[in-house]
């Protein structure tokens, strides 16, 4: 069907994409919160090999997160709830992205907030920082009993959150959506309009464990956000539906754990690919899904991934 | 960049039980992978296997290098999925390796006597201190390490009999099959005031009730203490935050720090919990 | 914690749990449409074991379903997109029924329709059939375009649904909620409101999977619905809302492959599970349940299944 | 009711590859393991895993009883993740089966000549229903029966190479290795003129296009023609509805049949699609 044509064998196809104006040498980023601040990833990799780095989300003031126990293993995935532990957007300027901007790789800065000041200001902030490239708005943990879900989960108020950002920063702005949602096509239109320039999805999906012996739930928070390979029909689907209802790129997440993971994301239409969960099955897996996206296109003879993207299939059961 | 990390390609040598409930797996690696200290631990998976997804942590027990291989040891109890998969594999089986990760123990030269307390499989990491810091020539002296070692039955320090060449060995079992009938801490908490403090040190390992009992032994005694703690752990390398131990300093300040990473070895005197550590139990 | 007390050792603790009305034997029972009409299990298992049998959702018409495939795998899941395919009412009544009288179990009845006439008039033909114990009413069922997907995602069209049935019969009144919403403790109410003896949860999340080199969707229907042990932790968190939410027995569903799976859901606040996708990986899962659970009661010396059923302690984090 | 089937604990006597991708499995079961004939298939699963979560459906190949044991022939194509970790056990290895299932083939008295028609590793039930119908004393003249085996190349058929003694073997090769360089239903086109339709009667089983140009051969020839069909399962015995095939009778009836109950084995003329019907190709 999609065999190699009669032309040149491709060697060195172009990864290249661009997400609302920012330009990234390759579609593959780890998530937010699965790839600390880089640093603790440089020795399994090279960090320039990747298309950006997304840090941990980032607060205003410093947070110390829930208490432990944090994580919970499911089937094929795991419930996390560390409560959006982080130092706060000003330490982090000041000692970690100077280690970053050494490397020749796009920033994008996880933000999240309690209010829509908190978020206007951490994003105000960051605009003035020299080496970040983008912002990504969390406004979708569902771990923090005051945080993102309220935002994430109604149109008016995403909009609202985007609306305030936008006016303090030029950075190319990326909100992230929550998946624990009727109808995601919803969030990501009033996102579009309130001026972002690509959404990203999914986050966790929210989850609960029990420790049947003990009687009480594995987490000490109770409930938690899922993750992993077991989200990934959840997250592709919502995808697919966001990457037909808005005209801004859409980056996928969700269960990554491989190239051909990856690939069903970019065919269904994401612009680019975050791996989470899977950073932490093996720590050099950005490297391989990189790689193994490039091998997949000299074997399909395409010149660049352009040619990939969005070009699914659905048949009469897709038509909308 | 100090690239040049990776996961290892590991294969079991051999794995076989040591006591009920309790295997003992030596994993061959290759050369390049580097030498774990006393208290570091691997993160460990089967090859190609995506169920448990986690990798699972565990500490060294021992180690060596023999020709162009270097031979870890595993001692491991089986207590739900993971471990009981891993006690079905058999000799040529592919495993996953990270590491060695953490901060292990520090041995300060200034101790003259090193009393390690250790509850079940918690003896995994006390055994490699013992062995690295009293068991090679020119090392220190055999008498200066006095082990307790508490666990449910005989069965477990039977099959560790090789710890008596290399420590004072002291036995408590729960069911006062061998030794000292009753828990570990009861044992030394007999033998603690006959140490001076000054020149000894402790090194401990084991289930939360142990490690809570020893925090107490040792509260109005200045004896320092190093203590390995386990939390549930998704990366084993300080990126996803999911592993937080509660900690205090003198100051008074409180912070969650991360178990993998600037753990598993802490100073008991700084955890202000204990209540979620739960390495296999006596 | 919950050691055997000094009482007398438990041999056979009391199952038995009334859901609004309809008393079973035990809380174990198969999830619509993993368990055909009953016989089809009759080989593997003594049917008389069971809680109650729950049938394949039928409609006021047969219906054939959706063109193959209709179904794939995903990590620790699988994607369904049979599309209600069934024999409608009639013959359900004729042909099957008469079959399950003979055993001395609970037939609940699945039932689902595109209008609310069409439930309504299902129920009222189920509502004269002798040897029907229950309703269960699916407005959740994501693989039909104009079938459950939008009165399960609306509290006031669940609502009407509910209400409609409720005018047509007496049988006890159980409605199936869909998971594919910002907040199900919403539509929990808001049937309970209309009249719903009972809710279970969770029908499949909508979900998603590409073929990568084919670059079409693997299933017809492009998306279908995720069920198995991967959607557990996420079925769990609805039934602990849901449980808080309403004062109707909740019946929990999603990813149960064992007693011990099923045990977190009782634990955690249902009054009867129901198993789907682990009968298929052994048919005789169901009868392993039962087991499961009467040992684990004996073993915690519990004379009933009421001491379990929401003992959950979910500690400071839980309280509402 | 008629209770008493169960999941079978099965052990892998011997698990080997036949040919580049193809592997041979016997399989010991309990000896309350009902005959299977050919045509049917069981579900397989390796013991105590869940990932793959479902069973994999494969035809038996073969089937004996020994003393106690029941012994179950498989041959199967590594294509994914569930064949994939098959061929990765060894003998001793542990699976549950479920089965035997569906409706096979039947084999009416008044046939005179069967031609049997193998796409690669659609052979299996086909070597089960040559065996069956022709192998045995007192059964059909093997003389009667000609099997049309196509394969991508000679490794295939070389390795089945018993087949030959039990019937007239034609063999088609894609890379022309083998006798005809072309497909298998290439090959049967240019005999099958020369057959008399009555008392003659058709096989076959094989990836979607072979049975394609199969149905297409027969479109104008009134052979009968049973054809065991693939589709993805989840249970296997009817209770899913995932594994629909849509067929039709001649009076213009159109349905969707359950392909793991109502068949896998089908009148090739009922089969409205054949584009869902994918076994492993030659
Ligand atoms: C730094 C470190 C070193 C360790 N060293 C050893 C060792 O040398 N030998 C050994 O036998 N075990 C060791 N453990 C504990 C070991 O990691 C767990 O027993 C193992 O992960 C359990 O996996 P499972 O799938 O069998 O259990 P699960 O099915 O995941 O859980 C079963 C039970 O084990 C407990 N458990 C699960 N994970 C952990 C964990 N990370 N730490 C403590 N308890 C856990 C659970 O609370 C539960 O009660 C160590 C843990 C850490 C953090
Ligand atoms: C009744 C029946 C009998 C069969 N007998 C045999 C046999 O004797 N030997 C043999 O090698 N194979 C047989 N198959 C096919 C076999 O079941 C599949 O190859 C197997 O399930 C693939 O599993 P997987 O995990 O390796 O592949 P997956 O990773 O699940 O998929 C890999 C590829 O295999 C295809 N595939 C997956 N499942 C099926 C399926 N059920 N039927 C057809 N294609 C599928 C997919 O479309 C995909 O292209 C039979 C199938 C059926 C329905
Ligand atoms: C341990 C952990 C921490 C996370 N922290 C954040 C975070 O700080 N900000 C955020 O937007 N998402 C966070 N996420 C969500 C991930 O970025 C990602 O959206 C989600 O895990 C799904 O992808 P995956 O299945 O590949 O892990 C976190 C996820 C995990 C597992
Ligand atoms: C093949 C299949 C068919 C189903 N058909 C129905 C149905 O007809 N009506 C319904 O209410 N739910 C239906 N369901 C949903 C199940 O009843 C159940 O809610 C869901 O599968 C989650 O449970 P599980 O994870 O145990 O499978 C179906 C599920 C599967 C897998
Ligand atoms: S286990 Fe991930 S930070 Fe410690
Ligand atoms: S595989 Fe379930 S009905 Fe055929």
């Amino acid at each position: 069907m999609h065999a190699p044509t009669g032309r040149q064998p491709i060697t060195s196809p172009d990864l290249s994409v661009s997400l609302g104006g920012l330009a990234l040498k390759n579609p593959v980023m780890p998530a937010s919160g699965t790839f600390g601040y880089g640093r603790e990833y440089a020795s399994y990799m090279d960090l320039n090999r990747l298309g950006a780095v997304v840090v941990k989300g980032l607060s205003l003031e410093p947070r110390s997160g829930n208490p432990p126990p944090r994580i919970m293993e499911t089937p094929s995935g795991m419930l996390n709830a560390v409560g959006l532990q982080n130092i706060g957007v000003r330490a982090f300027i000041a000692e970690r992205l100077p280690y970053l901007r050494a490397f020749d790789t796009k920033v994008i800065v996880n933000i999240f907030g309690e209010t829509i000041d908190q978020y206007r200001r951490v994003a105000e902030i960051l605009d003035g920082a020299p080496g970040v490239h983008a912002i990504e708005v969390n406004i979708s943990c569902p771990n923090v009993k005051k945080g993102g879900v309220a935002f994430g989960a109604r149109p008016d108020l995403a909009a609202e959150v985007t609306r305030s950002i936008r006016r303090e920063t030029g950075l190319p702005l990326i909100v992230k959506l929550t998946p624990n949602v009727t109808d995601i096509t919803e969030i990501a239109t009033a996102v579009e309009a309130a001026g972002a320039d690509a959404v990203s999805l999914i986050n966790t999906l929210t989850g609960m464990s029990v420790d049947i012996e003990k009687r009480r739930p594995h987490l000490a928070n109770v409930t938690g956000g899922l993750s992993g390979p077991a989200i990934r029909p959840v997250a592709l689907r919502m995808v697919w539906q966001a990457v037909r209802a808005v005209k801004i790129p859409v980056i996928g997440i969700g269960g990554i754990t491989s190239a051909a993971d990856a690939l069903e994301f970019l065919i269904a239409g994401a612009r680019a690919v975050q791996v989470g969960t899977a950073n932490f099955l093996d720590p050099a897996t950005l490297v391989k899904v990189i790689d193994g996206i490039e091998a997949y296109l000299i074997r399909h003879g395409m010149t660049g991934i352009a040619e990939l993207i969005g070009s699914i299939d659905t048949g009469p059961a897709g038509r909308p | 960049m100090d690239e040049g990390k990776a996961m290892a390609a590991g294969e079991i040598v051999d794995n076989r039980p040591l006591a009920p409930g309790h295997y003992h797996m030596t994993v061959r690696l290759p050369a390049s992978f580097a030498d774990p200290s006393p208290g570091q631990f691997v993160m460990v998976r089967e090859a190609g296997r995506m169920e448990p997804l986690l990798s699972r942590p565990f500490s060294v027990f021992d180690f060596h290098r023999r020709g162009e291989d270097a031979l870890l040891e595993l001692l491991y109890r089986t207590v739900g999925r993971g471990t009981g998969l891993l006690s079905g594999m058999k000799p040529g089986g592919a495993l996953s390796v990270l590491g060695p990760l953490g901060r292990g123990f520090t041995m300060d030269p200034g101790i003259r006597r090193a009393l390690f307390v250790a509850g079940g499989v918690g003896v995994a990491p006390l055994h490699f201190l013992l062995r690295r810091a009293f068991a090679s020539p020119g090392k220190r002296d055999p008498g200066d390490a006095v082990f307790y070692f508490g666990a449910a039955s005989r069965d477990l320090p039977a099959s560790l009999a090789g710890l008596s060449g290399l420590c004072d060995l002291r036995i408590a079992t729960d069911d006062g099959s061998r030794g000292f009938h009753g828990t570990v801490t009861g044992l030394l908490e007999g033998d603690i005031d006959g140490y001076d403090p000054g020149g000894t040190a402790l090194f401990g390992c084991g289930p939360a009730p142990m490690i809570r009992a020893l925090a107490l032994l040792l509260a109005d005694r200045p004896i320092p203490c190093q203590v390995s703690l386990e939390e549930r752990m998704a990366c084993g390398m300080g990126a996803c935050l999911g592993c937080a131990v509660a900690t205090g300093t003198p100051e008074g300040e409180r912070a969650y720090r991360k178990v993998c990473e600037e753990g598993p070895v802490f100073d008991i005197r700084q955890i202000l919990s204990l209540l979620s550590c739960e390495q296999g139990g006596p």
